[in-house]
């Protein structure tokens, strides 16, 4: 479980997030919708502590993520992040990609790492891919390689920072598919995503962010049919 | 001080200047040869010592006892006031006069003849600086050209980039035999050139065995030897009549 | 440790001599580079648009230039070139040396500017009825220029440094000049250490004088 | 009374042995610097890039001046300068000295350069793989920062190692060195550069050109 | 008018245009739609004469693009063209981007084309922008300023090749809107687009592009309900 209470970001002068209070049980899939620049990224760094932040909590399964004495490494280990960017490992082909992280980190011997990365590939629909480079890959089939890289290291949850807005229109479908799929195994999600259609029909809660605040949650049907905020409204209708 | 240091080390370490045939210069070997580095040799065997040749520029010989480098040089070094400033010297061992070595087109047979050629010396010798204060004086400084070595100046000259080089006598008779195109020229009208070993300015004890090792020289007949086998003619005599040095 | 006792005197004695000759090899660096730049750009387009003997003769320059020393060229364009019969006194020597030099570098550098920029930017041009002299001249050219200006910056600062071979070929550039004043007074560690504040000046002076020019020149 | 021996001698077979044992002279100085001072470097360029405010006020000026003094003057002044703080220098080594802490300050600036090349969000996704601090350094940045700027720091590589022939300033026969020695026994100039010359150019060219192979191959 | 007969091009081996018939008559606003790799911009490059052909010819208003006689650069003046990407000059500002082409193709006064180019860049939205250089523009605005430099030559014909597709999708919507203004004053226009609603709202007609043929053209109800071929029903399908 996933526990924000008062959450405070600053970047300089900047105040990104202006106190967060949101819980994410398991199994539950979340999607977080809201214009640019209105802290969404940012909230998903300060969940795995990829950013310090100023006042607040953030707890996962009861581990403050912010303390001084957690083993931050290790707590990553629990969720998986996929970026907006491509962040495949070049010099590694796609097996090597995702064994990389089960081998250096959790301490797998080679071959249970490359057998739990080749399963994963499939999973995501990679199978026939392993020994390839990222280079030779389509931006759907990284973004896919990303993901499994993620479930790889067998996290408890998934975040997702736009994994589909830097895709061509036409790869879009493969890569939320994956997701869809990984929903629909139960995995526990936090989905930042400009895919209102996703955002519609897979998650259980949507979340809309204005300005670091988050100024309306609820489900999809909530949200999108019957917004309280003017913001809200009014950035559902400019998406479409 | 330098003596016990270089006992002590086993190996004398000799600067000399291997672009001055036939004082210093490279064998066919590439191997160091020539009078100043037999006196090297020399030097070390009444030391009992090893010794270790250092090639050096002309610029070089006077920092690289100041800094130490070096326990002593052997190049050529006239003994000048303004030298003695900074090193110490011997007595003189040997002497050399200062002449040129001209291009057989130049037409210069007499010091007025330079008037308008280009002169060309190595950088750092006692000829460049004489020749300096005689072109200062005609107001042609813009023609003169320095190099860094003795063997560029006859190669400038023989290849037409100056007019005529300033050497030393010593050197014109292997010179022209080298250069087809090359002749000697005239006497430089400064004083023979007192040459002296360089040691520490400090260091007296090493001075003063150094004077000795160049009587010895004499009085063993090895400088006339080595004189004639590179030089090939009469040793001059280092006494200069009327003064005790 | 120290047994070594600094003589400073003469050498701020000197001090505007060497000053005057930091400005010599500000000059010959300036000229050089300004030869450099001018062949440069021929090379590189030489190299990119031509075929045969004049392609082979670019690259044939900027290979040699860029994959042997400096001073090798220096000494070839002394002492070898002497061996036809060619005399170049020492200043020649070095402006010829140090423009070889630059222009080789700075045409590979001028050869990275022109394929980055897109070849739409030519298409846009010649869509609006531009002939390919316009397009070259009003459109390729000046963006080339601001990509490469950096590293025409950074090879004028080269210039600046390789100058001091001239001591080695008897040009009396800084380095040549110190060495002159260091070998009649024997004092070379202060003359060097003096020479090696003046450049550094030199440098820091090429340097911000080329932000100035940036800051005026590419407002975007 | 003898005849005066030849000074001069022509060119002989044995002379390419000569000039051979020097350009290995020339790898040898070149490759002890470059290694020693790619891994200072590496070092240095980390430094800089982690602690912009504390270690980069003191490190980047002191390797700033190391790019902004020619070699030739760092060269004679700390060749001059070993000795009077007791350390007695032969040229080689001083020439190792110096080109290693000349290739380091170069080496730094590639080094930074390579880990900034690394995007932030490819170091974000190593992290929250839970990797550490030191395993995405080595797993992630290292290889792929590191073949960014491979081609830049083979540019370096060949600059040492062309600039390595100024160390013949100090008297080491390194192969410049020795093509002079050569070219004043035999007055030669022209045979001896030539030969030197493509002593360089061989060693220089097959690396510049895999270089820019390789900078190819990865800029897709 | 334009007049595309038996049009032939080969890159090498490869044939990309195999016998494309067409004409554009004025005031007409004709889309061309297909997938990646069909040939759409390959036909615009020859009919603006950037692509030399290899069989068949284009005629605008009766002259021949492709006989050596014809004054190319004054041909081309009658033919706007916008790029997917890489139009705006970077080194000008929006004024002197529009200003120049004016100036020295044309001959026209300083003055006057500095006039000329305010003129147009207000007409595309642009008026505050003048002195702006492009980098500080967003994507969507330096693609207006390519249409504002090309109508700066008075153009008879716009040709815009996927105008919009390297835009953020919040960006697409105002490019669109100044094509529209376009067809909306009369302007010839031969647009090569992704965007199916600008296809089917203002086009007069509509092509489809299959691997260097035109399998369909027509009134895009015709295209977009009735499609005559199987190709075109799945691109159709596939992209919405
Ligand atoms: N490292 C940083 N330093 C300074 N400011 C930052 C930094 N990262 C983000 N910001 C600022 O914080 C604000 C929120 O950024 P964030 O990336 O969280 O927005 P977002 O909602 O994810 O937007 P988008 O949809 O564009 O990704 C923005 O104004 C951004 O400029
Ligand atoms: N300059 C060129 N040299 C060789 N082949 C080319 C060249 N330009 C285009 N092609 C090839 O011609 C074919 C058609 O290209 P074209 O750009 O016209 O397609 P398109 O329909 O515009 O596709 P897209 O929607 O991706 O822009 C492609 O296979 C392409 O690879
Ligand atoms: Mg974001
Ligand atoms: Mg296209």
């Amino acid at each position: 479980m996933i526990q924000i209470r008062d959450l405070h970001k600053h970047f300089g002068d900047l105040h990104v997030l202006k106190g967060i209070n949101l819980d994410v049980s398991k199994g539950e899939v979340l999607s977080i919708i809201g214009s640019s620049g209105s802290g969404k990224s940012t909230l998903l760094y300060c969940i795995n502590g990829l950013e310090a932040i100023q006042q607040g909590t953030v707890h996962i399964n009861g581990t403050d993520v912010h303390a001084k004495s957690t083993d931050i490494n290790k707590l990553r280990q629990k969720l998986g992040m996929v970026f907006q960017q491509w962040n495949s490992f070049p010099h590694l082909t796609t097996l090597e990609n995702v064994a990389l992280a089960p081998r250096i980190v959790k301490g797998k011997s080679k071959e249970e790492a490359l057998e739990l990365a080749a399963k994963q590939l499939k999973h995501v629909g990679l199978g026939d891919k392993l020994k390839n480079y990222p280079v030779s890959l389509s931006g759907g089939q990284q973004q896919r390689l990303a993901i499994a890289r993620a479930l790889a290291m067998e996290p408890e949850y998934m975040l997702f920072d736009e994994a589909t807005s830097a895709l061509d229109p036409e790869k879009v479908g493969e890569v939320l598919d994956t997701m869809r799929l990984l929903a629909e195994e139960g995995m526990t999600m936090i989905c930042v995503t400009h895919e209102m259609g996703f955002a519609r029909e897979v998650s259980d809660r949507v979340a809309y962010f204005h300005e670091g605040i988050m100024e309306e949650i609820g489900p999809p049907q909530q949200i999108f049919e019957d917004a309280q905020s003017e913001h809200t409204r009014k950035f559902l209708m400019n998406v479409r | 001080d330098t003596l016990d240091d270089v006992a002590d080390r086993g190996t004398l370490r000799c600067g000399v200047v291997l672009d001055f045939p036939p004082i210093g210069y490279r064998d066919a070997n590439n191997e160091p040869a020539g009078f100043d580095v037999d006196y090297c040799h020399d030097l070390a065997k009444s030391l009992e010592v090893d010794v270790k040749i250092m090639p050096l520029t002309w610029s070089e010989r006077l920092p690289v006892i100041a800094t130490g480098r070096a326990d002593v040089v052997f190049g050529g070094t006239s003994d000048s006031l303004a030298r003695a400033r900074t090193v110490g010297f011997s007595i003189p061992y040997a002497i050399y006069y200062s002449q040129g070595v001209v291009n057989s087109k130049s037409n210069i047979t007499s010091i007025d003849d330079i008037r308008g050629k280009r002169v060309a010396a190595a950088l750092g010798t006692l000829p460049e600086q004489e020749w300096l204060k005689i072109a200062a004086k005609w107001g042609e400084e813009n023609l003169y050209q320095s190099y860094q070595s003795e063997n560029e100046v006859f190669l400038a000259v023989a290849q037409g980039k100056a007019d005529i080089g300033l050497t030393t006598n010593t050197a014109i008779k292997p010179i022209t035999q080298q250069y087809a195109n090359l002749e000697a020229g005239p006497r430089m009208p400064w004083v023979a050139d007192y040459t002296s070993i360089v040691g520490k300015r400090q260091d007296v004890t090493w001075l003063n065995y150094l004077n000795l090792f160049v009587t010895h020289q004499v009085r063993s007949g090895r400088y006339q030897e080595l004189w004639g086998k590179y030089v090939g003619s009469d040793a001059p005599d280092l006494r200069i009549p009327g003064v005790m040095y | 440790m120290f047994d070594y006792n600094f003589h400073w005197r003469p050498v701020l004695k000197s001090l505007p001599d060497l000053i005057q000759a930091g400005f010599v090899t500000l000059e010959i660096a300036s000229l050089a580079m300004f030869l450099g730049v001018v062949i440069g750009l021929c090379l590189a387009l030489m190299r990119m648009n031509m075929k045969g003997p004049l392609k082979w003769f670019a690259v044939t320059w900027i290979e040699i230039a860029r994959n042997t020393p400096a001073l090798f060229q220096l000494f070839f364009f002394g002492f070898g070139l002497g061996a036809f019969g060619i005399n170049l006194s020492p200043f020649t020597i070095i402006l010829t040396g140090l423009s070889f030099n630059c222009a080789g570098y700075l045409a590979e550098n001028f050869r990275g500017g022109f394929q980055a920029i897109p070849v739409m930017q030519i298409n846009s041009a010649r869509c609006l009825g531009m002939n390919s002299w316009q397009a070259y001249t009003r459109i390729v050219i000046p963006q080339v220029l601001r990509i490469v200006y950096y590293p025409i910056t950074n090879q004028m600062v080269w210039a600046v440094l390789m100058s001091s071979l001239g001591m080695l070929v008897g040009f009396k550039e800084l380095s040549g000049e110190t060495q002159f004043f260091a070998s009649k007074t024997f004092r070379v560690f202060e003359y060097f250490a003096v020479a090696a504040v003046i450049y550094y000046v030199i440098v820091k002076i090429v340097l911000g004088a080329s932000r100035l020019l940036a800051m005026r020149l590419f407002r975007y | 009374m003898q005849e005066p021996i030849s000074f001069f001698t022509g060119f002989n077979p044995n002379d390419l042995w000569f000039l051979g044992e020097a350009a290995l002279k020339t790898l040898w100085i070149s490759i002890l610097s470059i290694t020693i001072g790619s891994v200072m470097g590496c070092v240095f360029g980390w430094v800089l890039h982690e602690s912009k405010s504390v270690a980069g006020i003191i490190l980047a000026p002191i390797l700033d001046v190391f790019r902004s003094v020619p070699l030739l003057i760092q060269l004679v002044l700390f060749y001059n300068f070993a000795p009077m703080v007791g350390l007695d220098l032969n040229p080689f080594l001083s020439g190792v000295v110096i080109l290693t802490f000349y290739t380091a300050s170069l080496v730094t600036n590639v080094a930074r350069g390579g880990i900034e090349s690394v995007e932030t969000s490819m170091r974000r996704a190593s992290r929250s793989l839970g990797l550490t601090y030191w395993q995405d350094l080595y797993h992630v940045v290292l290889p792929i920062g590191g073949r960014t700027v491979f081609p830049a720091w083979i540019g370096v590589v060949l600059g040492v190692m062309k600039d390595s022939a100024l160390v013949s300033v100090l008297g080491y026969v390194e192969l410049l060195k020795a093509s002079q020695i050569l070219i004043t026994r035999t007055q030669e100039p022209l045979l001896i550069l030539s030969i030197a010359g493509a002593f360089y150019f061989a060693l220089s060219y097959p690396i510049s050109l895999y270089a820019s192979k390789f900078e190819k191959r990865w800029a897709k």
